[in-house]
């Protein structure tokens, strides 16, 4: 146990999409992760205190609602300010409108929350193989 | 982290009565007092703008003549924040997509009381020129914008605000004529409000609702249980939409939804859409609510939808046959972009579409009759008779109050519900013949054999499929209808 | 004006018996003598060709597994004159659309030996760069091309040339490996072509596959009844089915695709697809055919289709769940643009897809057991048999000879067939309930309680849907699933 | 019965879509016309020569299978030939393609068409009432 890498998840802002993340809960334990969950509806302020309380190793935030990007403004620099260094990930509907999921949009989205942070992003439709691995690879594990 | 507050260190100070009117108008000023718009409301006002609008713009009258008729009402969801384009839309829907109802959901700020962000996200998207709420600001909009859009159409609107009691006050003061209820459901949409907050709220909505109605405007309230990213689970379902149901006709709310969502299995549909009618009947009749009328609603597949267009119009139509087998006067449609985003036009449309050319090439058929079809109703009946009673008992006959108690032990509760205050341990899952059994019952009144059978079921599944893991079988589930073919 | 030649002026100089070497080989030098192509050809080299195609290349093969798994092979139409352009749909069809088998018809002029016609038609379409023809000009194309095409795919081809001899020999010696079969639909194709010449030209095709099959190279036959602007009539469809399957059994064809089309009705679909397979069992059992294995074929709607995509998608949809409730191993689909005109690949593979969601989302489920069913089934296994014996009877127990007769006096009757030999007193419709019921059952040989039942029914309909004249029903019947929704 | 107006109907070229011909020929015959039916698969030549025998007062082709209009050459021509003077008319399906269905080609394929010699052409779908009216007002009924 002592060993396992701790992961800080929740939904942001005032989103209550729960269901995906109950699916990625259980997948990165599958994969050995210690998780440690926020619910939903959880503001920056929350993320940070918890992420200082419980010194996790990686900040998961989930997004459903289309309006997480209002949600995420200032989330690294809050992140900094606090000395938080842990990577910071996001994943799912990232953008309101159908028009916005389209293969084309990713980059331009992707980019949008590098700038506000994030080190790595993942607009829907999730491989979670593909983050888990990815996610691995930056814990070093 | 987050944890729920102690039901012991919970004070439930109310009951499941009708308010009274000095509760009810004070709340409402509390509640008014907000927003500036709040003082553009003026309830005598408001329902004499009801009655000079056309009977064929009220839901209820329309839904009555459906019933008569046999026929099924189509309607979109959706809702944006740019009246204008709103309007567009929804005359698209209408004239194009042929819907029978139209909607206006509230967005997720609006419906959190957040009328400062959903201001400034108003302001911001008319400037973009696309919408950046996922929703209708009723609050913000104020009564004229809100207005202008129900008068731009033909047809009655839903507001769909839920508990949003603000947003619920515009739409109707503004002529929507139906809402969603949901009194179990809507504590998910505010995950650190204990049950008797949101309980406390829906009664105001559905005072609010009787209130028009009183006052010979008919308002419908369309009851309908949680959804998550896979099945439903049937008796808890039904238990869920009787248990609000009372709640709402206590204050006063005379014609409700009862809302049936769509299994994956027409049969299965079925049986649910059947024992919630039946059993919605006895809980009405034994109640003293003998005198509302209910109407069963259909609703598509409310789970994760696959991202592909041509995977969802399969979906999509199954719905349809479903609506029609189960005699519903209504189905509460998906559209085609449902998985990816909140949808365009065009998609919407082709969904509306053929959802009606469904319902009209089964339009006369009957299901035969089945045994098989007739035993699941009464297997669903029998499980969410007993979770009924077993409310009422733990609330000493008090159904809201025996909620809040039975919440806090798991004797409700909703799979991948966001509250902290549900239980989280009942999960849904399909057993080897396509049918919604429980993965867990967790603490559900359920007796040994029902718990048994499920059980059963299940283990049979997973012997089937060989798939050892509970928590992959609902990975499975949810991937099985939205991963490429 | 255009008369059929009466049959006491006909001789009907053959029998239902196979073909010897002789006759078999004598007729097909004249057929391949009849374009210069032809001479490509060599049987032996043709059934080494395919010994060395993947056995994943065999629809025999993959029906099989099929049956033994419980899935349904989706299956797109189609067919298009230019084999660069051909080539590229048929690998979205089955990248992208992800098709089971694929498909490639034959073109009107083909299908009609003017192989002249269709060599301007391609050249010209070489030229403009689009299909004028409305197939695959198998014969003009020859070997190397028709080769060049089934080698570009991964799937099994169905040739589907029905009659049409020499594009089946084209076809089957390109690799494909199903084809039409439908001895009686066939005559529809040449409508001044009296019965026994249709049918003896099919016994022919027959013949062929059964020399492909007795050579290590199993060949399916499609066998399939003629189709019209409305409902198909189920115990006369069940009829023909069996009489093609026995005609083409007796050329040593072993094995056959009982295709069983959608009537809007699933629960019909599923008593006539059970219909269907109890009584061919019994028939080919009896006739010395037990050795031939039959598939159950699915097929969408075959009539007129609504010329709106949405619409479209509708109908597309509840065919898929009619082929996995009637236990089908393959399901012919129709595109989205069926009721416009020759598909875009995009409205195949839109099909395609949303045909295998359907499929999968049901995949698990059963049909409960429904008594209403079973006599629906019994129902048209007790008229189809009537038909049945009735050919046998006037055929002296000879099927072929017997069908002859039935047509010229209306035992056998096609609704809508172009055929001049055809009766033509037969229309269906549907009754009030959604049934589908003769209109008249012009000469078919049912006793009086049988006519009587249909009789009632749609009276019964004509009643309760206000509706007068026979032919308005006709015209509502179609027009009910193709009009504006 | 004497008065009654002689329409000569049939589908063309190799074309065996019999199904909307029949359903015409009843919606002709319910509109007070007679109506000689000469079935599928009729050629140019049998049109002319039942035109003749008959004395029809309008010829009108189906076509449904996409091939019409090769079906169609030189059919204005043949007709004036033979001295016949009667109103034709055609309607179905008269390309091959669904893209040629739009509404946005109608006016091209009808031009091609008339240049055909076609006094009226109804691409599919076709409005039977519209067309009956507009055939009784071309006959003077
Ligand atoms: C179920 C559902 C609901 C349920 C949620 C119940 C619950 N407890 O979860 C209910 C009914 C409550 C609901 C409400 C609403 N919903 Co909703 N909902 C859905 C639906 C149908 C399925 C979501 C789901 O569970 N998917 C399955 C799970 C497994 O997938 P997932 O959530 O995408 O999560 C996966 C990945 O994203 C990834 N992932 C998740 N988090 C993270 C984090 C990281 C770091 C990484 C790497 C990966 C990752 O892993 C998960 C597993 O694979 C979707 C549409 C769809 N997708 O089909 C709409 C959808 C998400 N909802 C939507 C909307 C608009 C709403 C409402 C705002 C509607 C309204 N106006 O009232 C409200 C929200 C209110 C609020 N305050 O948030 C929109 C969002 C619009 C947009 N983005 O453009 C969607 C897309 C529907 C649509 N097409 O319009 N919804
Ligand atoms: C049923 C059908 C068949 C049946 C026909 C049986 C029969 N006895 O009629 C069968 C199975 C035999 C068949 C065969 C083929 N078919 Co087919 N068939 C159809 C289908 C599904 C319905 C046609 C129908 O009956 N419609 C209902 C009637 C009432 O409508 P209608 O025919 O359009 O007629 C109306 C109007 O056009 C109008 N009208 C008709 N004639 C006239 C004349 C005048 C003057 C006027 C004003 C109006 C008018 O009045 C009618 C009543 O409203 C259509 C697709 C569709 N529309 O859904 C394809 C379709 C017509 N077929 C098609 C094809 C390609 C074929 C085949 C060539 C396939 C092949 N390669 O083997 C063969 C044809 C072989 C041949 N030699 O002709 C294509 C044509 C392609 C194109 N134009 O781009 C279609 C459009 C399907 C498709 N999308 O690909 N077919």
């Amino acid at each position: 146990m002592a060993d396992k890498k701790r992961l800080l998840t929740g939904v942001i802002g005032y989103d209550i999409h729960y269901g995906g993340n109950v699916i990625l809960q259980l997948a990165l334990k599958d994969a050995g992760f210690e998780v440690i969950s926020l619910g939903t509806q959880v503001s920056q302020k929350e993320f940070i205190e918890a992420a200082i309380e419980t010194n996790a190793d990686a900040i998961l935030v989930g997004t459903m609602y289309g309006m997480g990007e209002i949600d995420c403004k200032g989330f690294g620099d809050a992140l900094k300010e606090a000395g938080i260094k842990v990577p910071l990930y996001i994943g799912g509907n990232l953008a309101v409108g159908s028009d916005q999921m389209d293969a084309s949009k990713k980059p331009e989205i992707i980019k949008r929350f590098q700038e506000l942070g994030f080190k790595r992003v993942y607009p829907n439709p999730v491989d979670l193989e593909q983050f888990i691995k990815e996610l691995k690879q930056d814990l070093k594990v | 982290m987050r944890v729920a507050i102690p039901l012991s260190q919970r004070k439930l100070n109310f009951k499941n009565e009708k308010i009274s009117d000095e509760e009810f108008f004070g709340e409402r000023k509390k509640i008014l007092g907000l927003w500036p718009t709040g003082k553009e409301i003026d309830l005598d006002e408001c329902i004499a703008y009801h009655k000079s609008m056309p009977k064929s713009k009220n839901a209820v009258y329309k839904l009555q003549q459906a019933k008569k008729e046999g026929t099924v009402l189509t309607q979109p969801r959706g809702g944006i924040c740019l009246v204008d384009e709103y309007v567009k839309w929804l005359k698209l829907f209408q004239d194009k997509g042929k819907a029978d109802i139209l909607t206006a959901q509230s967005d997720s700020y609006t419906r959190n009381k957040r009328f400062d962000k959903a201001q400034t996200a108003w302001e911001e998207s008319k400037k973009l020129g696309r919408s950046t709420l996922n929703g209708c600001p009723w609050v913000n909009w104020g009564l004229k914008e809100s207005r202008r859009l129900i008068e731009s159409i033909d047809v009655p609107l839903d507001g769909r605000a839920g508990t949003d009691i603000f947003s619920m006050e515009f739409a109707l003061a503004a002529g929507a004529t139906t809402f969603l209820g949901g009194v179990l459901n809507s504590g998910s949409y505010y995950p650190k409000d204990p049950p008797e907050k949101t309980i406390r709220e829906m009664q105001q909505v559905s005072r609010l609702q009787g209130y028009y109605t009183e006052h010979g405007v008919p308002i419908a309230s369309d009851s309908h249980a949680m959804s998550g990213p896979s099945y439903p689970v049937h008796s808890l379902e039904v238990a869920q939409v009787i248990i609000d149901s009372l709640i709402e006709a206590e204050q006063g709310v005379k014609y409700i939804i009862l809302r049936c969502r769509q299994t994956m299995n027409l049969f299965q549909d079925v049986a649910k859409a059947r024992a919630l009618q039946a059993l919605a009947g006895q809980y009405m009749k034994k109640c003293g609510h003998g005198d509302v009328e209910t109407f069963l609603g259909f609703e598509d597949w409310v789970a994760a939808f696959p991202p592909d267009n041509a995977q969802a119009a399969g979906l999509v139509a199954m719905g349809a046959m479903s609506a029609h087998f189960t005699g519903a006067q209504n189905i509460m449609i998906k559209s085609l972009d449902e998985g990816l985003g909140l949808p365009t036009t065009e998609s919407v449309v082709f969904s509306l579409r053929e959802t009606k050319q469904v319902l009209n090439a089964v339009k006369h058929q009957k299901l035969p009759y089945s045994k098989e079809v007739e035993d699941e109703q009464k297997m669903i009946m029998k499980e969410a008779t007993l979770i009924l009673e077993k409310v009422f008992e733990m609330g000493d006959g008090d159904v809201a109050i025996g909620s809040i108690k039975a919440i806090d032990v798991g004797v409700i509760d909703h799979p991948f519900s966001s509250s902290v205050y549900n239980a989280g341990k009942v999960f849904p899952t399909r057993d080897a013949n396509g049918m919604v059994r429980y993965l867990n019952t967790g603490n559900l009144p359920f007796t040994k054999e029902i718990i048994e059978f499920h059980r059963e079921k299940v283990e049979d599944r997973k012997k089937v499929e060989k798939i050892e893991k509970d928590y992959k079988l609902m990975i499975e589930d949810i991937t099985s209808f939205t991963r490429d073919v």
